[in-house]
């Protein structure tokens, strides 16, 4: 077959629902397989990512480190009470509330969530060490949205 | 060009979509709110951007001022819509979105205080001349006095809140000897929701027709009529059914209704979208009720017959932009029909719950659908039970009812128990269908009235 | 084969049902595989509590009998290949083709459907006893749908 | 009193659901037919009665006409509506039909013996004084006969099907090196899909826009034009946006072109519901092409344009009632655009596959949807590919645009590739929203033209 033959079959097939295509003929060996969903595929679909129309905005935190967070007993998530801006620092310029690492009592400010110009101190209401900061400095928060991740300390 | 360039829409469901569709034609962008338990809801998907603020129960997250302004200044939102229901009556709400510096979409503060104290508002459109019920127009707080008031009105009176809209604390007493009762149940009732327990009482108006008259208005005193809607058919001081034009109506009596609506706005100084609500007895008397200052649910009858966008209008007046339609502009074009779908139990007309798991809303001509379901969507008690409205419009009412049996008959909505039986059965009652309609209509359907 | 006698396969192909086909010939193979959904996905829907806005046609044999002739292997269905009217008796008057019990040799007629006013004998394809009649006489009835059960006899 | 009481519906997908709703409106009882892989399909569950045809394969479901006419029989239909595309322009149907005395919804059985003969249409036409293009009014079977003619006619020139109907076998050929090549490949095509392997071939007008005729036309020779539709964006000579009115017309424009759809379809006798098919150049200059003697997909268009329901019209007509309509009664009012939602890779623009995990058809006011897509529906190489059909209709083309954009934005489909984001490139394409469309338009999208 020559090349032109070759792609000439193929835009034929690609009109039809062939899925699969072999032939040996005079030495020749052509295979043609096509990316249709199979039959199997259909009977059972595969979980669908959905389309967003629109990108989200960013206010919300990744789904991954939301599934993290509930699915991983170790950890105690720090959630916003509100929505607002995150912020790690208590004034601009100065050390922010805590690291990743720093241990913190039950009751500690973390960080602060601004929201019509208050600026409202959330606390952890675990004793433990900061395993992971969830926002960047500045962003903003919805509710619920996780901010911290603390690791218990009994 | 308009100022508005960000929409922050402080309501859910069916109307928090239809707002995001005209915005999306106006080129302005918009910002869906949603509780914990709405993340995947539709209104959230096809917003421009979403801020979850507050867990499922409604009084901690659309109702939660504080979180709905954190979530218009972290999105940079400079107009607030509260749709209808929720706060969008709420004078409180629209003076802290003013004190923010966000355009509150809806009338003025002065309209929103005013209207919030419906004997005030009464007695202020009655003085502009246009017939109000007989009735006390003041607000009542001791029981003795309510009941010699109501005496002197004449039974069957109303007993309605002073404050606050919707049907709550409403209730009919046809007898001097329930009125006690009655009247406690209501002052408790309207304490809960409102906060205010003062009430104001009524005649009552039997087998009347519940006519209202979509209003334009700017802030420069210019002010249209966009004709009527038909809104007999309710439960409980629900409407479930609503059409325009009104049967009952001729054109020299909407031109006569037309003007009051317009004479009770400018009695108030009213500016933006607003609904004149009137009672019309089978003498062709009418009555002024009370004006919502809102966008209504029932709003799409209005837009298919006339072609206005209703929602369009309400953004640019919020906006100050001047109204641009004059009265002879205004064309009444067929008839329109809308069947509002209820979250319902067919035997007792209760709330119901459950998840959606089979959804196809009707299609084709002349079929408008309002809804933001969605197959696998929860229906809970922190839901918006109004499902879905269906708008059906022709060229008489005749054929808007053809139409709207068609369409009823082709949607599937199966997973939860709704009214669209009885939407159904409403459409093939031949009392309907020949316009003989009052608000007692419903009744012989079953249940509580 | 040439190029032309196999793209005119492949258009005859699809509109079939077929969904594999393998050659081998004179030294030639040739394998083409189609992307339909498998037979066993299609014949076994998930039930589904779907609402009738309206009363489904008598036509469908009712779905009982359906489940239990595919899932119980003691039974072969024998379907109607056709759209029409279901007759048990070759005319008026006369005795049915088959009774419940009755043993029949494959290729026996078991009863008639009638179409467009021609009367189409409906034939056993199999030696057995007949162990349901599923559809009334006179009935209309739709393609595939299953009008006896046989219980076949090795 | 119409004599048609219960029709048998022998298409599927959301022409089949479009057929029902007429049907319901007029009081006509619907029967649908389904392949064994349908039976869960929506105009199955929305009928009143449904037929399993057999299996998926359509030559031996909804083409196999023993099986169709058993149904209709069974059932005691006393009409057959074919939809568009499957057998709704085989003569050979019609008349079995009418031999089982059963109501054909389309034109006469003379109409289609006609049409089917693209030549002889064509040359009838003429005769009445219709511009045609310049080419070859007679069936060619022989290759070098067919050069020498296209040589007489001059590059570049159209090979077509002298039967059937739909894209099969077109050919644009641009040098006379090229042709014979391509009348090959035509005639093979053509004779796998019609089984006839003549050809016509006429000069191929490069740049012109698609503009067709919609026609009502009675028995007794009273017929109307609906105003035009402008389908000029097309892929593979498929139809995919379709409008109406069309950008390029003008009132004198159209009055003329009307006149010579309706004289084209006096002059063949057509009766019942037909589109006149013209190319339209830049000068203004237009030529016939053919006759479509069936409802066509994007029928739409024109009902929001006119507020006639084409459906009820071809029934109506096919019933043996005379024309009710005058052309004077017919006003075209604002604009229509229909966007066709097919299943296509985004990149090949091939047919694709799968099955709809989530589908929400965009709703509000002035979109009008087209669809019998429900969650989980399999979409296989069975399947018609025809997914849904949005319709946006607004006062203006551009505000018909604004509409669309918004309708396409806010419509999800998920589970296989669709022409979904095509549609949205398009709407957002400046060539497009300034009207300025050729046959080539959508070549600059990428994928085989």
């Amino acid at each position: 077959m020559t090349d032109r033959e070759i792609t000439d079959l193929i835009r034929f097939l690609i009109q039809t629902d062939v899925r699969e295509f072999r032939l040996e003929r005079e030495g020749e060996k052509l295979e043609i397989v096509r990316s249709l969903p199979s039959g199997a595929a259909e009977a059972t679909p595969a979980p669908v990512a959905y389309r967003m129309p629109e990108p989200a905005m960013p206010v919300r935190s990744d789904p991954g480190s939301r599934e993290l967070s509930t699915s991983d007993e170790e950890y105690r998530a720090i959630s916003s009470p509100l929505v607002g801006t995150f912020f790690r620092c208590p004034a601009p310029g100065k050390p922010p509330f805590v690291e990743v690492g720093s241990v913190v009592e039950s009751g500690a400010t973390l960080c602060i969530v601004e929201s019509m110009k208050v600026m409202n101190e959330i606390e952890s209401d675990v004793k433990g060490r900061v395993a992971k900061i969830l926002v960047e400095d500045g962003q903003p928060v919805e509710y619920g949205q996780h901010l911290f991740l603390v690791e218990p300390i009994l | 060009m308009p100022m508005i360039r960000k929409v922050l829409i402080a309501t859910r469901g069916e109307v928090a979509l239809r707002i995001i569709r005209t915005c999306r034609e106006m080129g302005i962008r918009t910002v869906a709110v949603c509780s914990t338990a709405e993340r995947e809801a539709l209104h959230v998907r096809l917003a421009d951007e979403s801020v979850c603020i507050g867990p499922p129960p409604i009084a901690e997250s659309y109702l939660n001022v504080p979180r709905l302004l954190g979530a218009a200044e972290t999105t940079g939102a400079d107009a607030i819509h509260p749709g209808y229901g929720l706060l969008s009556e709420s004078a409180a709400f629209a003076e802290v979105c003013h004190n923010c510096g966000i355009t509150f979409i809806g009338p003025t503060l002065r309209n929103l205080r005013l209207m919030g104290n419906k004997g005030k508002a009464r007695e202020v459109v009655s003085r502009a001349g246009v017939p109000v019920l007989p009735g006390i127009p003041r607000k009542i707080s001791d029981a003795r006095e309510a009941l010699r008031a109501a005496s002197g009105v004449g039974f069957p009176v109303l007993i309605k809140a002073a404050s606050g809209a919707g049907g709550r604390g409403l209730r009919v007493v046809r007898e001097p000897s329930e009125f006690l009762d009655a009247y406690e149940t209501a002052r408790a009732d309207v304490r809960a929701a409102f906060g205010d327990e003062h009430l104001i009482v009524e005649r009552y108006c039997t087998d009347a027709r519940h006519v209202e008259f979509q209003i334009l208005a700017d802030t420069d005193g210019n002010a249209v009529h966009l004709g009527e809607r038909e809104c007999t058919i309710q439960r409980r001081f629900e409407k479930v059914l609503e059409e325009s034009p009104c049967g009952a109506m001729t054109p020299a009596l909407r031109a006569e209704m037309g003007e009051a609506a317009i004479k009770a706005a400018a009695a108030v100084n009213y500016a933006n979208v607003g609904t004149v609500e009137f009672l019309l007895d089978a003498k062709g008397r009418y009555y002024f009720i009370e004006m919502s200052a809102r966008i209504q649910v029932e709003h799409p009858v209005t837009e298919m017959v006339t072609g206005v966008d209703v929602v369009k209008e309400q953004i640019q007046l919020a906006d100050g932009q001047p109204l641009a339609i004059h009265q002879e502009d205004v064309r009444l074009r067929g008839h329109a029909i809308e069947c509002r779908i209820y979250a319902e139990d067919p035997v007792t007309f209760e709330r119901s719950y459950g998840t959606v798991a089979r959804y196809h809303p009707p299609g084709g001509s002349g079929v408008r659908v309002e809804s933001a379901l969605q197959v696998n969507d929860p229906v809970s008690p922190h839901s918006d039970p109004l499902l879905a409205k269906v708008i059906a419009h022709a060229e008489t009412r005749p054929a808007a009812i053809a139409k709207m049996r068609v369409a009823l008959r082709e949607m599937v909505l199966d997973g939860l128990p709704s009214n669209l039986d009885l939407h159904r059965q409403i459409l093939a009652d031949p009392d309907f269908v020949e316009g003989r309609v009052t608000s007692s209509f419903l009744s012989r359907f079953g249940g509580r009235p």
